[in-house]
């Protein structure tokens, strides 16, 4: 029999533990359905905030060899608009959907919390972490308070699960576990890194906004530090991995650290869709040729002594 | 990093609202037809523009004043400046070039149009152009085309070629002769319209579409052509007209 | 003429802004010396604690292929035994010699940094940084209050310069401009970064000490950010921008950043120390090709308008 | 990841204390006589070996019992057993082989100097190895080398071959024999003992040095031979003897 990708994280089934991370094609129904049919195990929406969102000028995207760079700034149709998306994924998509929320406050993140639990999402994502939109992102998730306050009201209007997304400086340990006991389900970890490029040749940051968000495989050793680190620390909490996951053996790498499920971001602009696919199919081959039966095995393998 | 330098070699009015820039690179490019790159000019923007023609270092850009960017490229860029490109981006016209070819263009279409037809006379097949403008006026790249097959320009408000929108031209021509593929590129309703009549006499057709570019690697939905969830910067923009066929039936258009 | 590479930095005259970064190469005389020889500007020391410290096992070292992972586990002869080094450096090296200085404590700071400078060395580094040594470096960092008193009470001792060496977690202005109120006379930025890899052949993770710090190119995005945003807030703050140099476009880039000079770490895995002509040649092309005087001139320059 | 997986298919006691591994690897090396790699054992540490013979995906390596490392090698590793390698590192034996070879070796310094032998063999060649050893019971890899030119070993309790030191049989032979250059890999005090009597004698001389080895990429600065500043790990391990030179004349070998 072949081996079970099958994994359950904060009560969500997956079919496998390869789920789209924020911020990447998300943004639409017929984008999602196109990664539904690619073979993910869960949907990440892009961060959606109450307003629509224009986000940065170009450039917004810089593609270094290691890795990417990006300041897109949020743009999203706000949460009015996306309902209507929402509602077709309920209606016609059978994995998971994750809504990614933004907020300037509380009331911003519980009031699209609420539109999106009305269009039927299946769980929610705390953008508590993106490093280059003022007021929003890292700038909430640095105030921890503030964040478990979020979390608390987010959980007492529904049951479904909510993952806090953190970045790299909110990754410890204690933090997650003060997210945990706010109510949280599981933490996303991690978002992109702040960072800027400069070109030499026109000697000016490249980025409209100057600062972007670092991923891609340059900060996966990174994530798979955090994922460890919170793993080892909390042994019960489902943890989605996200960072540089270019193919299989990165997705184990954050699976063998303590990921029960990993997220894949922008990986895709060199391997397009098809990474769904590769990731699946080498999970499986690795499990089959070491004998596992299930991926749930190797969560935090790398962690026996 | 990903950019490639570019000099402004030579800058050419071709009408009071659209240049041509021929561009050398430091770095050799090799694009295919349709495929198009993102032109950064720093502090002023990122665009995506088609090639218009592209032989070793050499290419060239034809850019129609619109907004920012492109008006400052018409206003402020000179020879000698220097622009940055990423690219080719995209995926250019798909069908291994044969026989008889019926270009439809509109306005700057008439770039990606104008470098297909350089390969597909280089391939040795039969080219012809039908080139639509508003007036008199706007008419531009007719010789260019002239050199690579035949030419028929349509004239909304003018005295030149013939007189009408290039969809009833394109419905005259596909009436009396026989061809074995339509490219179109240039408004959307021009390119859903001539594909529709396309798929209804069962002629392959392939158009270039445009949705606002951002990232221009496939990752930031941006330029979803929606509800198909087909992105311009990478699964087109080029586009068969078999894949837009579900949004031919519908309405309204989205994205 | 041929365009000016020298630089001043804090009071520092360097003959050009490339200085061999701290943990690379500067642990012994000998190395030192070629070191100058191959054409640095200056060059800091390994970081040298109280007593001597065998460091970690092996593996503590991973080469990835966009960067590299190190857990060295500060293995330094201790400031007593490296007085001799120091010595003959004082004597025979005319480029600037940095001591890096590591404790757990404000007094193994000022007791390693009386020795360092009672043997002629030209500057100070205070490792308040390193991400994998527990009681050094990033545990020192994080406490702010801790790290300023450090810094006020070896400037007590000494007016030579003390760079304050920062990781990416403290690349504040606001946390710089305390050090600098402190009597730091200047900045480091960035120490590695806490990661760690896993392999998926052996699923264990590859670092004796599990965790490490990153380092090469994948960092310096995140390198130039923190140095483009101390520049920034702070216009005279004297800053060794250090993080992914790799060649004289990597250094340019810091330089244009905010950078006065740029440390050179581990690319000389890959480049070895010809990577010091590379840079200053390179350097020199650029200023006669753009038609500028003197690299100082570029410094920051991506920041006008 | 930088390691290649290799699996052992063999394992062989060449004396009490001393074993040979025979590993196959995933993917090909190709080193030179005198490389190195880091051999990895998760979770027990990571070691610098020589290479004493490698062709295509079979690589060979001569551990003696030292210590943490090599012990957990001689008591656990077995054949079918996963190790790791990153390398080949440093810098091995560096002439174009041409004429009369001197091999010099005491202990596991016969692994590198095996694995140049052949090469030196394959290349016409001619060689003579000297191999000390401790005891009768330590000798080991005689046939080996027979089998690539001329052996004499020395003893320095026993009874097989010449009764002393590597050391002092290389003077006898040096005295009677004319080579072209020599080659020495054993403990320090035999490697400077060499190549000080090479360098009186103008012959060119090589050796192969040791430090503890960590990153093993040249920039953690632990394996220096001071006060030369010289790496072991990136400058050597193979060093000429005109490198090593102005340490000849030192008192003490510090590093
Ligand atoms: C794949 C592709 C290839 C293209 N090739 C060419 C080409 O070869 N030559 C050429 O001249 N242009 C081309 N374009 C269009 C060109 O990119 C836009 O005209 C340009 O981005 C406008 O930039 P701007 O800053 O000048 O205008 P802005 O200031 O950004 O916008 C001005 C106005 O134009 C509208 N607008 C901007 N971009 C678009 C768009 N893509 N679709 C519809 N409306 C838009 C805005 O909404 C606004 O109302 C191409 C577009 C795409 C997607
Ligand atoms: C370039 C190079 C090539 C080598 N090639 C071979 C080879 O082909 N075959 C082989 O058997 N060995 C070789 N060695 C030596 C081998 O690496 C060591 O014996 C091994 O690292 C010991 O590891 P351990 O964990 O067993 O011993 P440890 O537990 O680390 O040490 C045991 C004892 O040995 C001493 N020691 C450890 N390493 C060294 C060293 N490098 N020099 C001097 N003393 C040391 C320690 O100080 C300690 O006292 C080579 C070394 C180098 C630098
Ligand atoms: C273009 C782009 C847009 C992103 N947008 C979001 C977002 O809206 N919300 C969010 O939480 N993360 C966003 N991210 C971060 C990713 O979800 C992910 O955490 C990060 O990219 C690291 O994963 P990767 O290395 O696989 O890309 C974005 C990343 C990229 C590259
Ligand atoms: C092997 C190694 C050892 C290091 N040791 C130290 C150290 O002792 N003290 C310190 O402040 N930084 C140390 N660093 C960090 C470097 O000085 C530098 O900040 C970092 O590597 C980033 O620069 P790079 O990308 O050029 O390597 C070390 C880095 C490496 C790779
Ligand atoms: S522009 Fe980002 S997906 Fe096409
Ligand atoms: S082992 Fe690090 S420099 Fe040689």
């Amino acid at each position: 029999m072949s081996p079970d990708l099958e994994v359950e994280l904060a009560r969500l089934r997956l079919r496998n533990p390869a789920i789209l991370a924020s911020g990447i094609l998300g943004s639409s129904y017929g984008l999602m359905r196109r990664v539904e049919e690619a073979g993910a195990g869960a949907i990440t929406t892009k961060t959606i905030t109450r307003e629509p969102r224009e986000g940065y000028l170009n450039p917004v995207f810089v593609d270094l060899e290691f890795g990417y760079l990006n300041a897109m700034g949020l743009p999203n149709p706000g949460i009015t608009a996306f309902k209507m998306e929402l509602r077709r994924a309920a209606e016609n998509i059978r994995i998971p959907v994750i809504v990614s929320i933004g907020g300037r406050d509380e009331s911003e993140f519980i009031e699209v919390a609420e539109q999106a639990l009305d269009a039927g999402c299946n769980a929610i994502e705390l953008n508590l972490s993106c490093p280059h939109v003022g007021g929003y992102g890292l700038e909430i998730g640095s105030d921890i308070r503030l964040a478990c306050n979020i979390i608390r009201s987010i959980k007492s209007i529904s049951s479904r699960p909510v993952f806090a997304k953190i970045s790299v400086y909110q990754a410890r340990p204690d933090i997650v576990s003060r997210y945990i006991g706010s109510g949280a389900d599981g933490v996303t970890a991690i978002n992109t890194i702040r960072a800027a490029a400069i070109s030499v040749e026109s000697m000016t940051p490249i980025l409209s906004n100057i600062f972007g968000g670092l991923s891609g495989p340059c900060i996966r050793p990174i994530a798979v530090a955090a994922v460890y680190e919170i793993r080892r620390e909390l042994p019960d909490v489902p943890i989605i991995g996200v960072g540089g996951v270019d193919g299989w053996r990165a997705a184990l790498e954050l699976i063998l650290a303590g990921a029960n499920a990993v997220g894949v971001g922008s990986a895709i602009a060199r391997k397009d869709l098809e990474i769904f696919r590769e990731i699946i199919e080498g999970l499986r081959g690795f499990l089959a040729s070491r004998g596992f039966k299930s991926i749930k095995e190797l969560v935090g393998y790398a962690q026996r002594l | 990093m990903s950019y490639i330098t570019g000099v402004i070699e030579r800058i050419r009015n071709l009408t009071k609202s659209i240049k041509e820039y021929e561009i050398f690179l430091e770095d050799c490019v090799k694009p295919e037809p349709g495929q198009f790159v993102m032109l950064w000019i720093p502090r002023i923007g990122e665009i995506p523009l088609s090639f218009a023609d592209a032989e070793d270092n050499i290419i060239r850009f034809i850019v129609a004043r619109v907004g920012r960017v492109t008006g400052y490229m018409h206003e402020r860029l000179m020879a000698g400046d220097k622009v940055f490109i990423r690219g080719p981006l995209g995926r250019g016209f798909r069908w291994a070039p044969s026989g008889r070819a019926l270009l439809v263009a509109g306005g700057y279409g008439l770039a990606p149009l104008h470098f297909l037809a350089k390969k597909l006379r280089a391939a040795g097949c039969g080219v012809k152009a039908l080139l639509g403008f508003k007036s008199d006026d706007d008419v531009f790249y007719r010789e260019e085309f002239e050199r690579l097959g035949e030419v028929e320009i349509s004239v909304e408000h003018g005295s030149s070629g013939y007189r009408g929108t290039v969809l009833d031209l394109f419905r005259n021509v596909i009436q009396g002769e026989i061809y074995d593929m339509v490219y179109v590129c240039g408004k959307e309703e021009l390119n859903l319209a001539v594909m529709r009549e396309c798929l209804i006499a069962g002629l392959p057709v392939e158009a270039s579409f445009e949705r606002r570019i951002r990232c221009g690697a496939g990752i930031c939905g941006s330029c979803s052509i929606e509800p198909l969830g087909l992105r311009v910067c990478k699964d087109g923009p080029i586009f068969d007209g078999r894949m837009i066929m579900p949004m031919l039936g519908a309405e309204r258009i989205e994205g």
